[in-house]
Protein backbone atom coordinates (compact mmCIF):
# COMPACT_ATOMS: atom_id res chain seq x y z
CA UNK A 1 0.00 0.00 0.00
CA UNK A 2 3.02 2.37 0.01
CA UNK A 3 2.84 2.96 -3.40
CA UNK A 4 -0.58 4.03 -3.20
CA UNK A 5 -0.71 6.31 -0.07
CA UNK A 6 2.85 8.14 -1.79
CA UNK A 7 0.83 8.29 -4.97
CA UNK A 8 -2.38 9.65 -2.98
CA UNK A 9 -0.68 11.96 -0.82
CA UNK A 10 1.05 14.09 -3.41
CA UNK A 11 -2.16 14.16 -5.55
CA UNK A 12 -4.02 15.10 -2.72
CA UNK A 13 -1.89 17.45 -1.50
CA UNK A 14 -1.73 19.04 -5.16
CA UNK A 15 -5.31 19.09 -5.01
CA UNK A 16 -6.43 20.48 -1.78
CA UNK A 17 -3.70 22.80 -0.46
CA UNK A 18 -3.80 25.43 -2.64
CA UNK A 19 -0.64 28.35 -0.76
CA UNK A 20 0.52 26.17 2.24
CA UNK A 21 -0.61 28.22 5.53
CA UNK A 22 0.35 28.21 8.89
CA UNK A 23 -1.56 24.76 9.20
CA UNK A 24 -3.96 22.37 7.71
CA UNK A 25 -7.40 24.41 8.04
CA UNK A 26 -10.78 22.97 7.75
CA UNK A 27 -11.33 23.26 4.15
CA UNK A 28 -8.44 21.86 3.36
CA UNK A 29 -8.61 18.63 6.07
CA UNK A 30 -12.11 18.13 4.26
CA UNK A 31 -10.71 18.37 1.00
CA UNK A 32 -8.12 15.97 2.07
CA UNK A 33 -10.71 13.20 3.04
CA UNK A 34 -13.01 13.38 -0.05
CA UNK A 35 -9.95 13.26 -2.22
CA UNK A 36 -8.69 10.55 -0.25
CA UNK A 37 -11.82 8.64 -0.90
CA UNK A 38 -12.18 9.59 -4.17
CA UNK A 39 -8.90 8.57 -5.32
CA UNK A 40 -9.43 5.00 -3.83
CA UNK A 41 -12.70 4.82 -5.93
CA UNK A 42 -10.62 5.48 -8.95
CA UNK A 43 -8.22 2.93 -8.09
CA UNK A 44 -10.72 0.31 -7.45
CA UNK A 45 -12.38 1.17 -10.94
CA UNK A 46 -8.86 1.48 -12.84
CA UNK A 47 -8.28 -1.75 -11.23
CA UNK A 48 -11.75 -3.70 -12.15
CA UNK A 49 -11.55 -2.39 -15.54
CA UNK A 50 -7.98 -2.93 -16.05
CA UNK A 51 -8.13 -6.84 -14.73
CA UNK A 52 -11.46 -7.64 -17.00
CA UNK A 53 -9.75 -6.53 -19.76
CA UNK A 54 -6.95 -8.53 -19.54
CA UNK A 55 -9.14 -11.82 -19.34
CA UNK B 1 6.75 -10.58 -9.53
CA UNK B 2 4.48 -10.35 -12.67
CA UNK B 3 1.59 -9.13 -9.78
CA UNK B 4 4.05 -6.30 -8.77
CA UNK B 5 3.98 -5.15 -12.45
CA UNK B 6 0.38 -5.33 -12.91
CA UNK B 7 -0.22 -3.52 -9.57
CA UNK B 8 2.40 -0.86 -10.92
CA UNK B 9 0.39 -0.62 -14.27
CA UNK B 10 -2.95 0.16 -11.92
CA UNK B 11 -0.93 2.73 -9.96
CA UNK B 12 0.26 4.78 -13.53
CA UNK B 13 -3.60 4.45 -14.85
CA UNK B 14 -4.67 5.94 -11.79
CA UNK B 15 -2.95 8.80 -11.97
CA UNK B 16 -3.23 8.94 -15.72
CA UNK B 17 -6.80 9.03 -15.55
CA UNK B 18 -7.60 10.42 -12.27
CA UNK B 19 -5.77 14.05 -14.32
CA UNK B 20 -8.11 13.49 -17.12
CA UNK B 21 -11.25 12.66 -15.44
CA UNK B 22 -11.47 14.04 -11.96
CA UNK B 23 -11.63 17.62 -11.89
CA UNK B 24 -12.81 18.26 -8.06
CA UNK B 25 -13.41 15.64 -5.40
CA UNK B 26 -16.65 15.55 -4.66
CA UNK B 27 -18.39 13.41 -2.33
CA UNK B 28 -19.53 10.99 -4.58
CA UNK B 29 -18.43 10.48 -8.34
CA UNK B 30 -21.43 11.16 -11.00
CA UNK B 31 -21.97 8.39 -13.62
CA UNK B 32 -19.63 10.37 -15.84
CA UNK B 33 -16.73 10.38 -14.05
CA UNK B 34 -16.89 7.07 -13.08
CA UNK B 35 -17.75 6.15 -17.18
CA UNK B 36 -14.72 8.37 -17.84
CA UNK B 37 -12.60 6.26 -15.81
CA UNK B 38 -13.73 2.95 -17.53
CA UNK B 39 -13.14 4.53 -21.07
CA UNK B 40 -9.86 5.94 -19.38
CA UNK B 41 -8.51 2.47 -19.10
CA UNK B 42 -9.91 0.98 -22.29
CA UNK B 43 -8.73 3.82 -24.32
CA UNK B 44 -4.94 3.65 -23.27
CA UNK B 45 -5.01 -0.54 -23.62
CA UNK B 46 -5.79 0.26 -27.06
CA UNK B 47 -3.54 2.85 -27.32
CA UNK B 48 -0.74 0.83 -26.51
CA UNK B 49 -2.04 -2.04 -28.74
CA UNK B 50 -2.24 0.58 -32.10
CA UNK B 51 1.74 1.70 -31.02
CA UNK B 52 2.82 -1.69 -30.37
CA UNK B 53 1.09 -3.19 -33.60
CA UNK B 54 2.27 -0.57 -36.08
CA UNK B 55 5.77 -0.36 -34.58
CA UNK B 56 5.96 -3.82 -35.29
CA UNK B 57 5.33 -3.45 -38.70
CA UNK B 58 7.80 -0.22 -39.36
CA UNK B 59 10.27 -3.05 -38.01
CA UNK B 60 9.43 -5.86 -40.08
CA UNK B 61 9.39 -3.22 -43.20
CA UNK B 62 12.54 -2.15 -42.15
CA UNK B 63 11.10 1.33 -41.90
CA UNK B 64 12.95 2.36 -39.15
CA UNK C 1 12.34 -0.55 -27.48
CA UNK C 2 9.80 -1.24 -24.34
CA UNK C 3 11.22 2.48 -22.72
CA UNK C 4 10.64 4.34 -26.24
CA UNK C 5 7.39 2.42 -26.87
CA UNK C 6 6.20 3.26 -23.31
CA UNK C 7 6.65 7.34 -23.65
CA UNK C 8 5.40 7.09 -27.11
CA UNK C 9 2.50 5.75 -26.07
CA UNK C 10 1.87 7.79 -22.57
CA UNK C 11 2.57 11.14 -24.90
CA UNK C 12 0.31 10.40 -27.83
CA UNK C 13 -2.69 8.97 -25.40
CA UNK C 14 -1.94 12.09 -23.96
CA UNK C 15 -2.12 14.40 -27.21
CA UNK C 16 -4.85 12.60 -29.10
CA UNK C 17 -7.34 11.27 -26.66
CA UNK C 18 -9.33 13.79 -24.78
CA UNK C 19 -12.35 12.99 -22.98
CA UNK C 20 -11.78 9.20 -23.44
CA UNK C 21 -14.85 7.89 -25.37
CA UNK C 22 -16.55 4.17 -26.16
CA UNK C 23 -13.81 3.17 -29.07
CA UNK C 24 -10.97 5.19 -30.22
CA UNK C 25 -12.97 7.25 -33.26
CA UNK C 26 -11.49 7.82 -36.71
CA UNK C 27 -9.47 11.13 -35.95
CA UNK C 28 -8.20 10.04 -32.90
CA UNK C 29 -6.49 7.08 -34.44
CA UNK C 30 -5.35 8.71 -37.04
CA UNK C 31 -3.76 11.55 -34.46
CA UNK C 32 -1.88 8.75 -32.62
CA UNK C 33 -0.19 7.07 -36.27
CA UNK C 34 0.92 10.52 -36.85
CA UNK C 35 2.08 11.18 -33.56
CA UNK C 36 4.20 8.23 -33.52
CA UNK C 37 5.88 8.81 -36.83
CA UNK C 38 6.55 12.36 -35.07
CA UNK C 39 7.82 11.17 -32.25
CA UNK C 40 10.28 8.84 -34.00
CA UNK C 41 11.49 11.73 -35.83
CA UNK C 42 11.77 13.26 -32.65
CA UNK C 43 14.02 10.43 -31.33
CA UNK C 44 16.03 10.30 -34.27
CA UNK C 45 16.85 14.24 -34.16
CA UNK C 46 17.52 13.79 -30.58
CA UNK C 47 19.63 10.58 -30.36
CA UNK C 48 21.72 12.20 -33.76
CA UNK C 49 22.35 15.73 -32.64
CA UNK C 50 23.23 14.41 -29.19
CA UNK C 51 25.55 11.73 -30.36
CA UNK C 52 27.34 14.53 -32.51
CA UNK C 53 27.47 17.12 -29.86
CA UNK C 54 29.32 14.04 -27.60
CA UNK C 55 32.13 13.41 -30.39
CA UNK D 1 20.90 3.98 3.32
CA UNK D 2 18.29 5.19 5.34
CA UNK D 3 20.14 8.77 4.71
CA UNK D 4 19.94 8.35 1.30
CA UNK D 5 16.27 7.77 1.39
CA UNK D 6 16.11 11.50 3.75
CA UNK D 7 18.06 12.66 0.57
CA UNK D 8 15.81 11.68 -1.58
CA UNK D 9 12.73 13.33 0.16
CA UNK D 10 14.45 16.52 0.47
CA UNK D 11 14.86 16.47 -2.88
CA UNK D 12 11.24 15.43 -4.05
CA UNK D 13 10.14 18.16 -1.40
CA UNK D 14 12.16 20.80 -2.97
CA UNK D 15 10.92 20.15 -6.40
CA UNK D 16 7.21 20.18 -5.40
CA UNK D 17 7.69 23.20 -3.05
CA UNK D 18 9.67 25.05 -5.77
CA UNK D 19 6.55 24.55 -8.20
CA UNK D 20 4.40 25.80 -5.45
CA UNK D 21 6.51 28.73 -4.26
CA UNK D 22 8.88 29.87 -6.82
CA UNK D 23 7.15 32.22 -9.46
CA UNK D 24 10.36 33.51 -11.09
CA UNK D 25 13.86 33.34 -9.92
CA UNK D 26 14.68 36.71 -8.43
CA UNK D 27 18.09 38.11 -6.80
CA UNK D 28 16.81 36.94 -3.46
CA UNK D 29 13.86 35.34 -1.92
CA UNK D 30 11.65 37.60 -0.05
CA UNK D 31 10.36 36.36 3.27
CA UNK D 32 6.98 35.37 1.40
CA UNK D 33 8.42 32.99 -0.17
CA UNK D 34 10.63 31.48 2.47
CA UNK D 35 8.01 31.43 4.57
CA UNK D 36 5.54 29.50 1.89
CA UNK D 37 8.63 27.12 1.53
CA UNK D 38 8.34 26.02 5.22
CA UNK D 39 4.83 25.47 5.28
CA UNK D 40 4.72 23.71 2.52
CA UNK D 41 7.23 20.91 3.66
CA UNK D 42 4.93 21.51 7.09
CA UNK D 43 1.93 21.11 5.35
CA UNK D 44 3.29 18.21 3.19
CA UNK D 45 3.81 16.19 6.47
CA UNK D 46 0.67 17.04 7.89
CA UNK D 47 -0.95 15.58 4.92
CA UNK D 48 0.95 12.44 4.80
CA UNK D 49 0.41 11.63 8.65
CA UNK D 50 -3.60 12.71 7.56
CA UNK D 51 -3.51 10.30 4.85
CA UNK D 52 -1.54 7.97 6.98
CA UNK D 53 -4.20 7.58 9.90
CA UNK D 54 -7.40 7.77 7.83
CA UNK D 55 -6.15 4.79 6.05
CA UNK D 56 -5.06 2.60 8.58
CA UNK D 57 -8.21 3.30 10.45
CA UNK D 58 -10.29 2.45 6.86
CA UNK D 59 -8.15 -1.02 7.05
CA UNK D 60 -9.36 -2.00 10.66
CA UNK D 61 -12.97 -1.47 10.20
CA UNK D 62 -11.86 -3.30 6.81
CA UNK D 63 -13.49 -0.59 4.46
CA UNK D 64 -11.43 -1.21 2.31
CA UNK E 1 24.85 15.78 -5.42
CA UNK E 2 23.93 13.91 -8.76
CA UNK E 3 20.81 14.29 -7.91
CA UNK E 4 20.65 17.58 -6.95
CA UNK E 5 22.35 18.79 -10.24
CA UNK E 6 20.32 16.50 -12.32
CA UNK E 7 17.19 18.43 -10.67
CA UNK E 8 18.71 21.35 -10.62
CA UNK E 9 19.42 21.31 -14.47
CA UNK E 10 15.85 20.70 -15.35
CA UNK E 11 14.15 22.70 -13.83
CA UNK E 12 16.20 26.03 -14.48
CA UNK E 13 16.30 25.17 -18.04
CA UNK E 14 12.72 24.97 -18.05
CA UNK E 15 12.05 28.61 -16.36
CA UNK E 16 14.94 30.28 -18.12
CA UNK E 17 15.17 28.90 -21.57
CA UNK E 18 11.94 29.55 -23.64
CA UNK E 19 12.19 28.76 -27.30
CA UNK E 20 16.01 27.30 -27.55
CA UNK E 21 17.86 29.21 -30.20
CA UNK E 22 21.49 29.03 -31.55
CA UNK E 23 23.56 29.65 -28.09
CA UNK E 24 22.24 30.67 -24.37
CA UNK E 25 21.65 34.45 -24.52
CA UNK E 26 22.69 37.37 -22.10
CA UNK E 27 20.04 36.70 -20.29
CA UNK E 28 18.74 33.19 -20.43
CA UNK E 29 23.14 32.96 -18.68
CA UNK E 30 21.48 35.13 -16.06
CA UNK E 31 18.45 33.55 -15.19
CA UNK E 32 20.03 30.07 -15.02
CA UNK E 33 22.72 31.22 -12.39
CA UNK E 34 19.65 33.14 -10.33
CA UNK E 35 17.91 29.88 -10.69
CA UNK E 36 20.73 27.64 -9.51
CA UNK E 37 21.09 30.06 -6.27
CA UNK E 38 17.92 30.38 -5.48
CA UNK E 39 17.48 26.37 -5.97
CA UNK E 40 20.25 25.89 -3.30
CA UNK E 41 18.41 28.38 -1.62
CA UNK E 42 15.16 26.54 -1.67
CA UNK E 43 17.06 22.96 -0.90
CA UNK E 44 18.45 24.08 2.26
CA UNK E 45 15.35 25.80 3.38
CA UNK E 46 13.29 22.77 2.63
CA UNK E 47 16.37 20.47 4.16
CA UNK E 48 16.25 22.46 7.42
CA UNK E 49 12.44 22.45 8.14
CA UNK E 50 12.08 18.83 7.42
CA UNK E 51 14.79 18.01 9.76
CA UNK E 52 13.77 19.90 12.66
CA UNK E 53 10.10 18.48 11.84
CA UNK E 54 11.73 15.39 12.34
CA UNK E 55 13.50 15.75 15.60
CA UNK F 1 25.69 -0.41 -19.24
CA UNK F 2 27.06 3.04 -20.51
CA UNK F 3 25.50 2.57 -23.65
CA UNK F 4 21.68 1.90 -21.67
CA UNK F 5 22.34 5.20 -19.55
CA UNK F 6 22.96 7.34 -23.14
CA UNK F 7 19.95 5.74 -24.58
CA UNK F 8 17.77 6.88 -21.40
CA UNK F 9 19.34 10.40 -21.94
CA UNK F 10 18.39 10.26 -25.22
CA UNK F 11 14.46 8.99 -24.06
CA UNK F 12 15.00 12.20 -21.67
CA UNK F 13 15.38 14.76 -23.70
CA UNK F 14 12.76 13.37 -26.06
CA UNK F 15 10.30 14.11 -23.93
CA UNK F 16 11.84 17.52 -22.65
CA UNK F 17 12.25 18.88 -25.82
CA UNK F 18 9.03 17.42 -27.38
CA UNK F 19 7.04 19.59 -24.52
CA UNK F 20 9.43 22.17 -25.33
CA UNK F 21 8.93 22.24 -29.53
CA UNK F 22 6.25 20.72 -30.95
CA UNK F 23 2.61 21.75 -30.62
CA UNK F 24 0.60 19.45 -32.64
CA UNK F 25 1.72 16.09 -34.47
CA UNK F 26 1.38 17.03 -38.02
CA UNK F 27 1.92 15.22 -41.26
CA UNK F 28 5.82 16.82 -41.26
CA UNK F 29 7.65 18.41 -39.01
CA UNK F 30 8.34 22.35 -40.38
CA UNK F 31 11.84 23.01 -40.48
CA UNK F 32 11.58 25.19 -37.17
CA UNK F 33 10.38 22.61 -35.19
CA UNK F 34 13.45 20.66 -36.59
CA UNK F 35 15.60 23.56 -35.78
CA UNK F 36 13.98 24.12 -32.19
CA UNK F 37 14.71 19.96 -31.37
CA UNK F 38 18.15 20.18 -32.18
CA UNK F 39 18.66 23.27 -30.31
CA UNK F 40 16.58 22.07 -27.79
CA UNK F 41 19.13 18.99 -27.19
CA UNK F 42 22.07 21.60 -27.25
CA UNK F 43 20.93 24.09 -25.21
CA UNK F 44 20.57 21.61 -22.43
CA UNK F 45 23.66 20.32 -22.84
CA UNK F 46 24.96 24.31 -22.51
CA UNK F 47 23.02 24.19 -19.28
CA UNK F 48 24.10 21.03 -18.15
CA UNK F 49 27.50 22.46 -18.54
CA UNK F 50 26.55 26.14 -16.73
CA UNK F 51 25.19 24.69 -13.90
CA UNK F 52 27.85 22.20 -13.64
CA UNK F 53 30.73 24.31 -13.71
CA UNK F 54 29.13 26.84 -11.36
CA UNK F 55 28.24 24.44 -8.85
CA UNK F 56 32.15 23.11 -8.71
CA UNK F 57 33.28 26.62 -8.12
CA UNK F 58 30.89 26.78 -5.34
CA UNK F 59 32.37 23.68 -4.01
CA UNK F 60 35.62 25.06 -4.38
CA UNK F 61 34.75 28.24 -2.55
CA UNK F 62 33.37 26.46 0.31
CA UNK F 63 30.20 28.97 -0.50
CA UNK F 64 28.02 25.54 -0.12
Amino acid sequence: AQELLQRMTDKCFRKCVGKPGSSLDNSEQKCIAMCMDRYMDAWNTVSRTYNSRLQ
Amino acid sequence: QQKAQLQLKVHGFTELCWDKCVEKPSSRFDSRTEACLQSCVERFVDTTLAVTGRFAQMVQKGGH
